[in-house]
């Protein structure tokens, strides 16, 4: 029996209302929706969200949109997800659009104990609004800022005891990133398997990065 | 012209670009049909940002496997060589200048070689996704899209929507025509058996420049 | 006291700091020892910045990995559970605040928790490999080393040698003291018992805060 | 047989004097001997070398210094191989230290088409000396640029045909982030296996990155 494992309502106790909370996948694979699922029971609000989109209005990220939980959204697509569109729209919802390769890096970088990095994406379009710019050898670059979070919840295919996670195929995208961000990582997972299971040649997510297991009462992606 | 024809026309003569080996992205929509018109056995490696290369065609039905989409949320194969990683490295590929060719869709593309691609103000803002990075990334920027948009022009003197990327739209293939950025402006290449170089002209906002002008296979 | 007895003396003390779950990074030589001194069955997970988590100890004669090896260069094993990766990963894992302790040998410290530990100007300059990024990284840093260095002050009102990093050092521990980094300076907390603590003030060019000394467990 | 295997020969027929060559290991634990053996062979001179450390004087890159190969040698660590040093000390060959962390990252960088990245590591040291820096939140980080190279030479334990690499154990280190900074990679592998004997999930340097396979010629690491 794992040290970290706990029930969604255990892992999730913590966060409160305003948390900052980074949400694996992309167009839901690759989503916790077990702990999407706790969120919405639990009530919490004023949430800020931190991933790649809002999946779609009854699935994924998107349920917590639709549901009104996030007072704003760090994302790269909102599109699939009407419902973000019209809660930006009408000013209801915060929605900050972010270029999918450097959010991605700006998540790493919070994990890394990076400030930030350089990036030649966005320059001479509005994603440079407010950002400082800097030139090496010629070539302009904005410099984007390092994101943390309160929580990452973040879905693996498998875990072993000590926490490490495998992901499948698609489903990896933002969540080991995600895992190195947060304070507290919480990984929803279809199986975990004892110590030693894993070659630790494959293992894509350390253990020490997270903080809670949780299994997936959703159906499993396989 | 039906869409349909319009849009297939398209996506072959764009198919006639890649060669083997090299490494694609295909966006969403009309790019994604290039992959349909490529030579059997060919060697082309595409890469799906949301992590992965070795994009294979859509699975039999039943056979789809939840954890294999393309950035499109469609069930797509991983074929056999293909490899499978996070966000960052996706865009390391990408961003990274390791991406040889993108086909991408367009709202409106100007002389200078700047897209417009992701947002509509007020109306449509899906968000740029993986654009911006794979418009700034690949070595070889193409776009793929109708010549005109209800009648309107949108290869113009200036793009007047928010902008995906500056100067670094490469090649322009539309239904009437092949056009190449260059330095010196848009360049004619090619024109479709079934137009001529006066309507092409009519139809594009921004200055041609006309020299040795091509009939596009099709 | 034989360098031998100072040495272990300074490790176990360090040991008895290092609890259950902690993410634990050693640098060469001396702070290596620490792992020897941990209760049996202990869950210390020690972090090897060359490229893995679940460093264990030295393999037997004839069973070495020549893939498995500690940062420096001596064959170790990866217990089970243990993780690998690339360098990029092990220094988010060091950087990014992962590490809550890292033990790291010193040639200077000073009452700000500057520390000098990577070169000699015009003598020794052998690079500072990982030491720059864990003692800026990891939430916790422990200094271990002689009090002295051929009678000369190690901890001082301010280092001399070319700095690792500034203001980051939370506690040394030398075979007579235990002397922990605060805002106000250092505070010394314990003292060996075969050592006074004027002996203490004698071997020490800083100043040190003294206020309720405690015996160290040797 | 994979379309990318070469001799180390042809691998690096085009390498010119000056040219600047990454190498991969951590103290010769996962570096390209075979390469290192070509190199020295090849007779090419004045390279500027980027690598972790320089290994030991009969080893590793330690084998190029001693043969006064580099011109330049960028590397967190020299204290293993006295010749790096003396070569320092003389006068002979340009040494900068970086700290691995950072070198890590710059190399990282320049594979990802990122023109830097802050880093809070060497603030207030000697390696701050020339460097940008950059203050966010109250909090100084320095400007660490991007690296490029004209070769990668890595090892990597096994290769599918396509070169699709994965690594055994410490051996990974650099490797895969050189993989991604070069103009012409070169992998040195202890084994090529048909396409399809590695899982998707597996592959640590996705082939594309891989311009040449090599066969280790070196004894293997197992």
């Amino acid at each position: 029996m794992s040290k970290k494992l706990r029930t969604p309502e255990e892992a999730l106790r913590e966060m409160q209302n305003g948390a900052t909370v980074m949400i694996g996948g992309f167009l839901v694979v690759g989503t916790p929706e077990t702990l999407i699922e706790e969120i919405l029971k639990k009530g919490v609000t004023d949430l800020t969200v931190i991933g790649n989109d809002t999946g779609f209005p009854e699935r994924g990220i998107g349920k917590l949109i639709v549901a009104k939980r996030a007072k704003k959204v760090l994302a790269s697509h909102v599109g699939t997800n009407p419902e973000t569109g019209r809660q930006m729209h009408a000013g209801e919802t915060e929605v900050v659009l972010i270029p999918q390769g450097t959010l991605a890096e700006q998540v790493r970088a919070g994990g890394a104990g990076l400030g930030g990095i350089l990036t030649p994406t966005g320059v001479g379009t509005i994603v440079e609004e407010g950002k400082q710019k800097i030139e090496i050898n010629g070539k302009e670059f904005l410099l984007e800022l390092a994101l943390q979070a309160d929580y990452a919840l973040i879905k693996a295919h498998k875990a072993d005891e000590k926490g490490n996670l495998v992901y499948r195929r698609a489903a990896r995208n933002f969540n080991p990133l995600m895992a190195t961000a947060a304070k507290i990582v919480v990984a929803e997972v279809d199986e975990i398997v004892p110590i030693g299971k894993l070659d630790p040649d494959e293992i894509v997510t350390p253990g020490l990065f997270v903080t809670y297991l949780v299994k997936r009462e959703a159906p499993c992606d396989e | 012209m039906s869409k349909d024809i319009k849009r297939e026309r398209i996506a072959r003569r764009i198919a006639s670009e890649l060669q083997d080996g090299m490494v694609v992205n295909l966006g969403i929509g009309l790019p994604t049909q290039v992959a349909n018109f490529l030579p059997r056995g060919n060697d082309v490696l595409f890469q799906s940002e949301n992590g992965f290369v070795g994009l294979g065609p859509a699975p039999l039905l039943g056979h789809e496997d939840p954890n294999v989409t393309n950035a499109g949320s469609q069930p797509v194969t991983i074929l056999p060589g293909g490899a499978c990683f996070d966000s960052a490295m996706s865009f390391v590929i990408i961003r990274g200048g390791h991406v040889d060719v993108t086909v991408l869709g367009a709202l409106e593309v100007d002389e200078a070689g700047n897209l417009a691609n992701w947002m509509v103000p007020g109306k449509i803002v899906p968000g740029m996704g993986g654009a911006m990075d794979l418009t700034v990334g690949a070595r070889r920027v193409i776009v793929a899209m109708e010549h005109t948009a209800k009648g309107n022009a949108k290869i113009l003197k200036k793009c007047t929507l928010p902008l995906t990327a500056i100067q670094q739209v490469d090649m322009i293939v539309t239904e009437m025509a092949v056009i190449e950025v260059t330095r010196q402006g848009l360049v004619l290449k090619e024109i479709a058996p079934d137009t001529t170089v006066m309507e092409v002209v009519a139809q594009t906002e921004a200055t041609l420049i006309i020299n040795d002008v091509k009939v596009m296979e099709v």
